[in-house]
């Protein structure tokens, strides 16, 4: 007998959209509108300017429904705090909770970014060691800690990089990526006025300066190369490739979103980069929120340090305050100062960790995923032999008799209790499967998680099905995604508007 | 060591099933010379978690958040109800990472799916994005967005009266993209953008109104909308004050293309600026050139209704160079945190939060008529321009007493140097007005100001 | 095919022990030791006082292990702020969030009970407005807020009691306690030294006067009352029963563990009490945590006054104090001040809502209740026909033709994604299914409620065993309980101990 | 209203089904003469979340948490890592009961039980409960378990050394039990309790000890529970400070029948006193005696391990005035919030801070050495009494500087009019210490300390 709706589902509460719960009249909070007295809206706007419509739409609950909804939502979830959550590039590391509980100090949560520079002199300073932190772990003479996240780094570096040449005269307007490099990079090239080059790796995933010389002419704006790139394979001409960037009048852009196989181990200023951004919310550690908010501060060599956005830190006798003084900048790249809540929590690890703390970050990391890919190389084949560092790549192309693809091993994997690697990217590997683990997981995690993924190798072979028709344990089964893309429902409308 | 859990043991037994001598020997192929540089000796040792707290304490006891402060001007103090933080808060929500595998993620897709749902109905749009960065950056977005719905139109044109920060942050995202010429709409003695002529119109693929403006005034946004598509020119909205669409004609009704807002107020904590939310919201015909994450209804394979992200042929890692935004990560747990806010207040609280700082802010002019007087005629929500003979040495003289007497504007706008803009929420009560009209009403020296107490 | 264990569960995560998390050398924090110098151990404690065994048996995890442990634990428990919870008697209404904010404050939860008490006068001024607010509730002029539950209220109330009558010289021996009471209403007399007398109650479910004064005599002590009783039905004769208890030299005990019946509607000390003991955690709504902690303050009558227990707190010239100097207090019931914790979340409640609320919690529970009642009344036979206030009780006697019985429906219940009501309880009514909705459930909820339980009534008919197996969607199966007790395992052990 | 959700039109629609004609009419078979009396119109009207925050912020202002305090008796300053409360205050934890309802319960279950273990192992004893009260009415079950298992002994044994709360609780639960009769065991020079003479260890149930006990100070639990068990006399240790079994033999070690502690160390606040935890740990011959709640292993239906509740027969709901207590309402969240804590330090970790604790109060009293003298020569954990001449006249001239110097130990111990009893925990560093050193040293009036600037 099949049971009613609405019921349990393995221990799970089923939960209707919180528009579904609403009550004509019900609220949650409310709030006494004539406090302080003042003229009634419609005394001071005119009835073409006022919202007539009572808000039509919007939710009308109880604090307990609110409160259940969204309590019953979260469970829905897996992540980082409850399982493994290998998704490669992603870094994926626990968050320490007390950060949460630091961040969330009124000292902090309260200050209006306005306020006068003396009166925000705990953020300015919090801001000024995080900044410093992180030139030392780049080894790169300056930042800016206003980016809102990776992406938006790079869009604040490639238009430095614009800057930089526009200043000089030479607007050029080509700019080369590696083919295995994340989408956000061509993107952010595009958006700041380049045509994009791919340059392919070699047969070992490395690019080679050759292959970049080729490539390089005056046309060309600047390299962009993610180091160790997006296979986890460290590009060891990038000293050699950033020579040849430059003679060609070019600069070098460094994606760090992969600087957690890097602390400790190579500093991008060495290598030669121009232009760097740091993915806080990756490498140092603050939670990602289902995605975001973020953090993506971007470090530059002495060469485009005058195109940072404003308004910059500086210290004076008073202390430190913001300066707009800078004529060659690009600019603001958004309000006020940058997630200053993620920033925060980035210091605290930063602080805790220390020096000593870093260099052990990227060892374990790097041992992690080190570990996994030798326990798994023998069942799935690896994307290039050469030796990686935080992360690793599989292909899917020895299952491809079974007719299980990477996508079905994925969702298997949910079935075992563990988020699924990322897969399908790079675009370079067929049927990529990436994982990093991160240091912050256990051997015996690992173990678990290695166990599942030989098993389900295993089962493609004894029951492809099983694994085709995955997830089986999860709340919900295989979603339709071609479905909601064609006709797409984009939001809940009452019912008189649909 | 914090958070690698690993002890000697293990890592022995690791390194045998690796295959190398030593964790070092993982790393032998990085090359020497990068290596020998990368020491992080001269960053300070690690601290435990009562040292870190200590720190932590000490850094924001020097943040003057006690202060009682008039300051809106893109970030406005409100009332935040426990349940909102505690809710948004909770560990699944706030370390899941972008939904990629939905079967796992239904409390994330769920919560997004109600955000654009929430911001649909408050902006009284057809469709919202999951959210961007902040307001400024949704701006710039929805300003490039017009550039690929009127691919042929040299022009921008950006009211004066917009928050500098969003003009700025337009420009910067335009520099670079061919021949595309903002111009700047000037404000009139109302404070509201003077519409620009029909000639400008059409050769613009967009027009730009804050609502309300960096002034705190509400443009006429119906009048904007029929001039613009008159010459087949967008129209964007851009709020800073998410809140004053509680109580404003909404852009969807006044006929706005693109409605974008800075979500802050709705939830979040000034948090000396970030992490905010831009809130993007535009018309269903326009949906494959929207920026930004889009989640989806759908159903799973027994036909139970779920969530997905969809339409990503527009985004990064999957159009690349010719994907409608570089946005990747976006401020996902924001957006969970204002649907929160917006489902515990719902229609009637957040109705009544509106009035009660449309009543404040215009109880406070009133109390201050006389010290200064209104710089602009038009309406207001909870921000206006006082025009103040010395504003600024007021303006310092009060802040010596202990409260900020709003934002100087001659930063911003040179014209307006004897004006500051202030804001009254929720939080600003009766006493808090007198302590301000006292703290501007005195022009003494600030040495004297001090010990006349107001602080 | 079956899935190999360790699998998600319908989207939970299984778990095993936390100490089966255990790797040698773990920890998940520390604390250095040497950091003020200070004599090594051995230095200053002779061996035989020293402990040597390493702290066998607790874990050795890390900080992830512990947060995924325990957040993948509280999952698995179905509560109040993720469903409805109706279990009678229990109150288990909305706990608001801003309350446990509240109380975290570093200026209460940082606060040394044996500080000065001119330097805890917040908390001291906090615990008598709330001694205040429960004074006007009970209508009884004196009260101590030091027991740490309802059962510790009971406690301290009859340990008065014996005080009270050992004081006049006339020690008496004997309590009478209506059959459907609490049990801890027994247990607490018998802590006492007092033998309990049980008195039935009418056809109706009330216990007459006549019945009280008949088994009165000069060796009763007191005479202990549930109002309303645990049936949900007002005592009508309550204030003859005072009145004949009183005049046999007895004293009238009343449970307050239904004060949600009663705010606003009748005041014990009006209906002749002489002692009452709040449940904190029942009433004004601090959560139960589980099984605690609750808070149990007991007010008394002029006529108990001077027996409460010690310190009680003072109002002098300097504020408020601690005194002793209560020669005929029954002393200390705990150590320090009560569960002040609870108390601060119980006046931010009182506090919130304020006198107009109050009237409105008993109002709203009464109607839940009665519409519970009415909607169910049809199809499981009421315990008494009698009006009640907040609470209703069924019982299964109609469903025996089945062979289901109150435990499955109980069971069955879950499925539904309800905490079961109580059951069993009171004694007096077979099968008892005691359904209390509190007042901070919404019509919907209770609906939902509603067509569960008819479900699953007439599931009894068409399909007893789907409800004589429940629960089939829960995380985990029905337990063995006998099994448990047999061969009871209390502990883990060490692998190498068992 | 707050907190109840109906609407006016579902009251009605409800009242209907119930077929009554207004909610007051639900209510009319109370007696009219109770209910006129009733009103709570005299309590103030309620207030907003707002407007709470600020009453409940200005309170507890009014407490001086920022004080430097010494304090210890029963009540130990430690640092909570942050995980410890976000994790045992997560909603599912906190607004479940009691576990009835185990299929739907597994998460209190798990932890209780895991609790048990890690309790048992701190004790070194066989079996735990779920927790009681505190530790003094731990204590207090523990006397009268004993009465249980020795019927005919009509003395309890308590030692002088024992927390006066402590002994205070079980002189107030034993009234009324008739004829039993508690004597009081004096302590020596060393602090230590001098074991009671066979004699009297015949006739009694228990001897209590303290361990540490009120002094600091470290009994010999072997040799008690030899010279007790010589005389089939029953030895219950009490320990204020739980954070000392880690450092100390355990009690299961020693040979003691039945072990309590107060469990407020081991990652609860101080929190004016309570909540807090107490531990109660026993043998498992003894099991069935044991008051409180006991979480099993068990099995479900597929075979798959759970928890239940059970032996439930000891408690009142079963057996009603025969259950081996009233308890019913325990402290379960902090049992799971001691086990989380308990987990996140482990064995390493708990058994560093313990050597901090032992570390850091020697060293104190090294520095204090010649500004007082030790009382006791026994050895001591973190606390311990310090002989100094003007105790109570320097205790309060430290006071004016901020510095509470512990605790006069007059108040509880007339004898020990000129002594301290001080403690200090991994929260005081040597700049605490040296405060505390300077202040009691200074025997000037106190307004001349406070300009000496010691705050
Ligand atoms: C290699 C790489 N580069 C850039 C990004 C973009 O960073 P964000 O998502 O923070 O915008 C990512 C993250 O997804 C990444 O993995
Ligand atoms: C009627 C009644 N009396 C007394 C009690 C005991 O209260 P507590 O569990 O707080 O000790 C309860 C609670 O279970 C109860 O329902």
């Amino acid at each position: 007998m099949s049971l009613p709706a609405g019921v349990l589902r393995g221990g799970l509460l089923p939960e209707p959209l919180i528009f579904e719960r609403s009550t004509p009249g019900r609220t949650g909070a409310d709030c006494d509108p004539h406090e302080v007295g003042g003229p009634a809206p419609d005394a001071v706007l005119p009835a073409a300017l006022r919202r007539d419509d009572g808000l039509v739409g919007l939710p009308e609950v109880s604090e307990l429904d609110v409160v259940r909804h969204f309590t019953r939502l979260s469970q829905w979830n897996l992540s980082a705090a409850t399982t493994l959550y290998p998704l490669g590039s992603c870094t994926m590391k626990y968050n320490p909770l007390v950060n949460e509980a630091l961040v969330r100090a009124p000292g902090f949560a309260d200050l209006h970014p306005l306020l006068p520079d003396a009166w925000a002199q705990g953020t300015l300073e919090l801001m000024d060691r995080l900044a410093d932190f992180l030139r030392t772990v780049s080894g790169l003479p300056a930042i800016s800690l206003q980016p809102a996240a990776g992406a938006h780094g790079e869009l604040t570096g490639m238009k430095m990089v614009r800057a930089y040449h526009e200043d000089r005269g030479d607007p050029r307007n080509r700019v080369l990526i590696p083919a295995s490099a994340h989408g956000t990079n061509p993107a952010s090239a595009a958006l700041c006025g380049y045509t994009v080059t791919e340059l392919p790796a070699n047969q070992a995933g490395i690019l080679e300066v050759a292959t970049v010389r080729e490539h390089l002419g005056p046309d060309v704006a600047a390299m962009m190369v993610t180091n160790p790139n997006t296979i986890g394979l460290f590009e060891r001409d990038i000293q050699a490739i950033a020579e040849a960037v430059h003679a060609a009048g070019a600069l070098l852009y460094c994606d760090g979103a992969n600087m957690n196989a890097l602390l400790g181990v190579a500093k991008p200023g060495d290598m030669g980069a121009d232009v760097l951004q740091f993915n806080l919310h990756k490498t140092f550690s603050t939670p990602h929120g289902g995605g975001g908010p973020g953090a993506g501060p971007v470090a530059v060599s002495a060469r485009l340090e005058p195109y940072l956005p404003t308004p910059r830190l500086v210290r004076d006798a008073d202390g430190l305050r913001w300066s707009e003084d800078f004529p060659k900048s690009i600019g603001r790249v958004r309000s006020f100062h940058g997630n200053v809540g993620i920033l925060v929590r980035a210091y605290c690890y930063l602080r805790a960790l220390g020096g000593d703390g870093l260099v052990d970050v990227t060892a374990m990391a790097v041992l992690n995923a080190n570990y996994v890919r030798a326990r798994l190389a023998d069942v799935l084949p690896l994307a290039f032999p050469t030796p990686s560092l935080h992360e690793c790549v599989f292909s899917d192309r020895e299952l491809e008799a079974t007719g299980v693809r990477t996508l079905d091993l994925a969702k298997r994997l949910l079935d075992y209790g563990f988020f699924a690697p990322t897969i399908y990217f790079p675009l370079v590997v067929p049927g990529a499967i990436m994982i990093e683990p991160t240091e912050t997981e256990s051997k015996q995690t690992l173990d678990e998680f290695i166990a599942a993924v030989r098993a389900i190798v295993a089962e493609a072979d004894t029951a492809p099905e099983l694994v085709k028709e995955a997830p089986h344990s999860t709340f919900i089964g295989r979603l339709d995604e071609t479905r909601a893309a064609r006709r797409p429902i984009l939001r809940w409308q009452p019912a008189a508007a649909k | 060591m914090r958070y690698t859990p690993h002890t000697a043991a293990e890592i022995d037994v690791m390194l045998r099933a690796v295959g190398a001598a030593s964790v070092d020997a993982l790393l032998a192929h990085v090359p020497e010379g990068l290596r020998q540089r990368a020491s992080l000796a001269s960053l300070p040792r690690g601290i435990d978690e009562r040292a870190l707290r200590t720190e932590l304490a000490s850094l924001a006891a020097r943040n003057r958040t006690e202060a009682l402060t008039f300051l809106g001007a893109g970030a406005y103090p409100h009332f935040i109800p426990a349940a909102v933080e505690q809710l948004a808060g909770r560990a699944e929500f706030a370390t899941a990472y972008t939904p990629y595998q939905p079967e796992v993620s239904q409390g994330t897709l769920q919560a997004t799916f109600e955000f654009q749902s929430a911001v649909a109905a408050l902006t009284g749009m057809e469709v919202a994005n999951a959210g961007m960065y902040d307001g400024a950056t949704a701006a710039a977005e929805a300003v490039l967005m017009t550039q690929r719905l009127r691919p042929n139109r040299p022009l921008v044109l950006l009211a004066r009266a917009l928050h500098p920060h969003y003009r700025e942050v337009i420009a910067t995202y335009l520099t670079g993209i061919a021949d595309i010429e903002s111009v700047e709409v000037p404000y009139g003695a109302d404070g509201r953008t003077v519409l620009p002529a029909a000639e400008l119109l059409r050769r613009a693929s967009c027009l730009v109104l804050g609502y309300p403006n960096v002034f705190g005034v509400v443009e006429d946004l119906t009048r904007a909308a029929a001039a613009a598509h008159a010459e087949d020119c967008l129209l964007v909205s851009a709020t800073g004050e998410a809140l004053a669409l509680a109580a404003l004609r909404t852009p969807g009704a006044a006929g706005v293309d693109i409605a974008i807002a800075e979500g802050q107020s709705l939830g979040l904590p000034l948090a000396y600026g970030g992490p905010g939310l831009g809130l993007f919201a535009s018309r269903e015909r326009f949906v494959r050139s929207l920026p930004g994450r889009l989640v989806g209804e759908t159903v799973d394979a027994r036909g139970e209704r779920g969530y997905v992200l969809t339409l990503a042929t527009r985004e990064q890692h999957i159009r690349r160079e010719r994907a409608t935004s570089n946005i990747c990560t976006n401020q996902g747990l924001c957006a969970v945190q204002v649907v929160v806010y917006l489902s515990l207040l719902g229609r009637r609280g957040l109705a009544n939060v509106a009035e009660r700082n449309l009543r404040g802010a215009h109880a406070l002019a009133e109390r201050l008529r006389g010290i200064g007087t209104l710089r602009f005629s038009g309406p207001y929500f909870n921000e206006f321009v006082l025009s103040i003979d010395g504003a600024r040495r007021r303006w310092q003289r009060a802040l010596a007493a202990g409260v900020v007497a709003g934002l100087p504007l001659g930063d911003w706008y040179p014209e307006l140097e004897d004006a500051l803009l202030l804001c009254a929420t929720e939080l600003h009560d009766a006493a808090a007005m007198e302590r301000l009209a006292a703290a501007l009403a005195n022009d003494l020296p600030p040495a004297a100001s001090r010990t006349e107490g107001h602080s």
